[in-house]
């Protein structure tokens, strides 16, 4: 959901601009040169995950993976997927410059949000647990994103609020649908290597 | 004898790469188990995967089964009807468990998941991996590996295998096994393989792909007269 | 991270997007602008952004596009493609843009079943329109062209913070790497009849696939460490690059800053007149 | 001959795993070229990991270059001076450009930047990359890609290379060069290799790891007899 360059007000390109700042300080906190390559490799995981498309009826959605991504990297998520946006931004010419931080902040901060919510859950020694977890955290984020964006809209004009609510709609059946490959995924992650859900995202807190 | 594949002067080449094939030509009829040897890097995966329209040639014709197949919505079907197992299991296998990554092929073919478990059971059997149904795919040996990969393609019931390299960097147990596995199948095979022993437990019949074509094998071993 | 919602049809063009990544991700820029430094040419594009956003009348914005337009012919970037990648839009955006004459209060321009378009919101949407697409040339043309391990080089001497940047270096790393087993394995569902529709099976074989590529990335980051670990890393990852300003660069700035004032003071004196 | 390594009773497990090594020995002169092979899974990498310390084995001693090692400190300096080549060099090169990869090891060696830039030079022309030095890692074919993986290594002058299946997936010209480049070098080296050729050209002695031990094989080619 990667918004352009010229639909906002400044005030929302600003305030985006100086929450992803924030973000990405209390992401990049944790992360010392010993933890770069786990968090570069993950990266550069999601970054090819979000080039899948998962067929919806006629037509087709790209996947975000920003709930799996926070569950999987915590705080970390915030420079990943920042270094996702700008690397689609300048070779794709994907979303934006002046809204890179709109932009990082609406894929961003539900990945914390979910994380925040959802550790406990996915880290659970139930597999049933940890995969309902999966599909809320893959869900929810997808929700999370679509309000923030339609509120960011909204807030930049009210001329813009019947898009925004629209915005929140259509995600409805992509957040079931992300939430379902997420589960999918957590419960391959959790019979596989469940430690992967601790060695970015839990020690943040420590650091 | 019917036959399955016949191909005849592929010519292939990857983008901006000199050609790998020039001038492809065989026949696989049933019941054969064709080996096909030659050089590393010479084209041999890349000949199966133009079998089974993962690749398209620059030139050349493909009849399988009955039908000379152009375009992906005919090979759709061959890959239905031709098993294709890959040069490294860890590029075949995705599922958590052995059971799901077995049963994948058949639900994709439509079946239900009690049927598709019930296929499971029995091609496990059929690879002597009884018991490795819960198995975590991942953490299994390389030589376990291998054998699920077969155990998924088998579980389509193919008319025929097409096999890349099955015993490479397996141990010899486990390549014994391995022959004695395929040569009790029913199937018609094309089996890639750099190991003439192997070669000769299976194979009825070998081509070499040497410049781009497919030639008979001078019948000496070439090894015997190399090394230092 | 994109949600392009697009035809079953173009499905095939997804596909051809998803292996044009690795080449997408890095081609050498040549042409005029190959001699211009790389910092130049970042903060050029973020000050042809920050001026853009602030104009407001169409001459204007259509001049900076023109620019955009010029910066693209001194990169030498193929313009089909370039082209096509600056117009793509995600699916809402381009519905907002619609949706905008009739949404915005204002003389009505015509009535589409009724409902009034007003010339407000047609010149609104067509000034994003412009905005967005001005921006998004320029930054394709100025830094898209560079290599994506050059701007990691770049981001660095403009004092990026270190992490970022070698997060990024590692993330543009190994997106080849993880693709193509990505690709090996999308190969070998194909080959066993996988046809991804709207179902159960589909969103489970997908997450099952995304899962183990996360498995694997975490064992590979092991052993990436490990190799560092032999080369006698000692929480230092050293940078070397080689950039240094040149005349091209002031040739540059001196073309770029008046540019960017031409554009300012036009947008002024047509927000004052009209 | 001066002995580099010299290790004995090496036993290894992963966690909850069957033990990989149960008493592996072994010894490394000076000029040796030792090459180990073995089925898959046998424990051949294991076994490098444990000679640089990236391991630690649950029982055994290992003595490297005259002195037993024990603690990560010891090793440490075992690391610095065995120059330690991965099996996929996808993991060894992890820095942009090939210049920055190659001059990793000679700046943690605490090099300034323009000595560890000569180091770079010369070692890319001894392994035939003269003119490597600002392309991209990622962009590399294979076999350039374990070229300079081996040169990241020499940069960083070690006596001893250990090399992890070096030939793997490389066509016979690249296979070939590399030979050449390990027949010309100075050091002692381990290699593990399921390549029988690629052996016989490159090492002075084999050894076989096979259910946890290192055992020298029979001279006489095993293979000679089996096949139907
Ligand atoms: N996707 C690709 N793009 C470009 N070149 C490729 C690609 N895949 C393979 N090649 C090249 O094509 C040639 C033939 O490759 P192929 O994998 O078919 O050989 P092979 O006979 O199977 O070798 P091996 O015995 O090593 O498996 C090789 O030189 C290889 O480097
Ligand atoms: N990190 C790990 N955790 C658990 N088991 C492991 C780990 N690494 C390897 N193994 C297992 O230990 C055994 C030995 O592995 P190793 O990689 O040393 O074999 P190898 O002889 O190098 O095989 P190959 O020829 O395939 O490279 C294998 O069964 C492997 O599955
Ligand atoms: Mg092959
Ligand atoms: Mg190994």
């Amino acid at each position: 959901m990667h918004i352009v360059d010229g639909a906002l007000s400044n005030a929302v390109v600003l305030g985006g601009g100086v929450l992803a700042v924030g973000g990405l300080a209390l992401g990049l906190r944790s992360l010392t040169l010993e933890k770069i390559p786990v968090a570069g490799v993950l990266s550069a995981t999601f970054f090819v995950a979000a080039l899948v498309h998962v067929p919806l009826g006629p037509s087709s959605v790209h996947l975000i993976m920003n709930g799996l991504a926070g569950l999987v990297l915590g705080w970390a998520a915030f420079p990943a997927l920042f270094v996702g946006l700008l690397l689609q931004a300048v070779f794709f010419g994907f979303g934006g410059l002046t809204v890179l931080g709109v932009n990082t902040v609406n894929i961003a901060l539900p990945a914390v949000l979910v994380w925040l919510l959802c550790r406990r859950g996915v880290a659970s020694a139930d597999t049933r647990v940890a995969v309902l977890t999966g599909f809320v955290g893959g869900a929810l984020a997808i929700v999370l994103t679509a309000v923030q964006v339609a509120l960011v809209l909204w807030l930049s004009g009210d001329e813009f609020l019947p898009a925004a609510k629209l915005v929140v709609l259509a995600h409805v059946p992509v957040a079931v649908i992300e939430g379902l490959v997420c589960a999918a995924a957590v419960t391959l992650i959790h019979r596989v290597k469940p430690e992967l859900f601790g060695t970015l995202a839990a020690p943040a807190r420590a650091a | 004898m019917s036959v399955l594949f016949e191909v005849a002067g592929l010519c292939f080449a990857y983008p901006r790469r000199p050609p790998v094939l020039t001038d492809a030509t065989m026949t696989l009829a049933a019941g054969e188990r064709l080996a096909i040897t030659g050089p590393n890097g010479a084209g041999k995966s890349t000949l199966m995967q133009i079998l089974v329209g993962l690749l398209t040639p620059q030139a050349g014709r493909i009849v399988a089964f009955g039908a000379e197949r152009r375009v992906e919505a005919d090979f759709q079907e061959v890959r239905r009807r031709a098993g294709y197992v890959f040069q490294d299991p860890d590029d075949q296998l995705f599922c958590p468990t052995v059971a799901e990554d077995v049963a994948f092929g058949p639900l994709n073919l439509g079946l239900s998941r009690a049927e598709a478990l019930a296929v499971v059971d029995q091609v496990l059997a059929r690879v002597g991996l009884e018991g490795f149904r819960d198995r975590i795919t991942h953490k299994l040996s390389g030589g376990e590996k291998r054998l699920v990969s077969l155990a998924c393609v088998l579980a389509m019931e193919p008319e025929v295998l097409l096999l890349d390299e099955p015993t490479n960097a397996l141990d010899e147990d486990t390549t014994a096994r391995l022959s004695e596995i395929l040569r009790g199948l029913p199937q018609a095979m094309i089996v890639i393989s750099h190991d003439p022993h192997f070669r000769r437990r299976i194979a009825t019949r070998t081509l070499r792909l040497q410049q781009g074509r497919l030639v008979t094998p001078q019948p000496v071993c070439r090894h015997a007269g190399m090394g230092a | 991270m994109s949600h392009r919602v697009e035809a079953v049809g173009s499905s095939a063009r997804a596909g051809a997007a998803v292996r044009s990544a690795p080449q997408a991700i890095g081609g050498p820029g040549g042409g005029w602008l190959g001699a211009v430094d790389p910092r130049t040419r970042l903060l050029g594009a973020i000050a042809f952004a920050g001026v853009t956003v602030a104009l407001s009348s169409l001459a204007a914005l259509l001049m900076a596009l023109t620019l955009a337009g010029a910066a693209l012919l001194a990169a030498r970037l193929p313009a089909g493609p370039t082209l096509r990648r600056m117009a793509m839009m995600d699916g809402f955006i381009v519905f907002m843009l619609v949706l905008l004459p009739f949404t915005m209060p204002g003389d009505p321009a015509f009535w589409v079943f009724g409902w009034p378009a007003s010339w407000a919101g047609l010149e609104r949407a067509a000034a994003i329109a412009l905005t967005a697409n001005a921006i998004v040339l320029m930054l394709l043309s100025l830094v898209g062209s560079l290599e994506p391990t050059t701007l990691g080089h770049a981001l660095a001497r403009l004092r990026c913070p270190e992490r970022l940047v070698h997060l990024l270096l590692f993330t543009v790393r190994y997106i080849t790497v993880v693709e193509d087993e990505y690709r090996r394995l999308r190969r070998a569902m194909k080959t066993r009849g996988f046809r991804p529709r709207t179902n159960g099976h589909t969103f489970r074989s997908l997450g099952y696939l995304i899962g183990m590529l996360l498995v694997r990335a975490l064992e590979r980051s092991e052993r990436i460490l490990q190799a560092m670990k032999c080369r006698g890393f000692t929480g230092r990852l050293p940078l070397l690059d080689d950039l240094r300003y040149g005349p091209r660069d002031v040739l540059f700035i001196g073309t770029t800053v008046p540019a960017l004032g031409l554009l300012l003071t036009l947008d002024a004196l047509y927000v004052g007149l009209v």
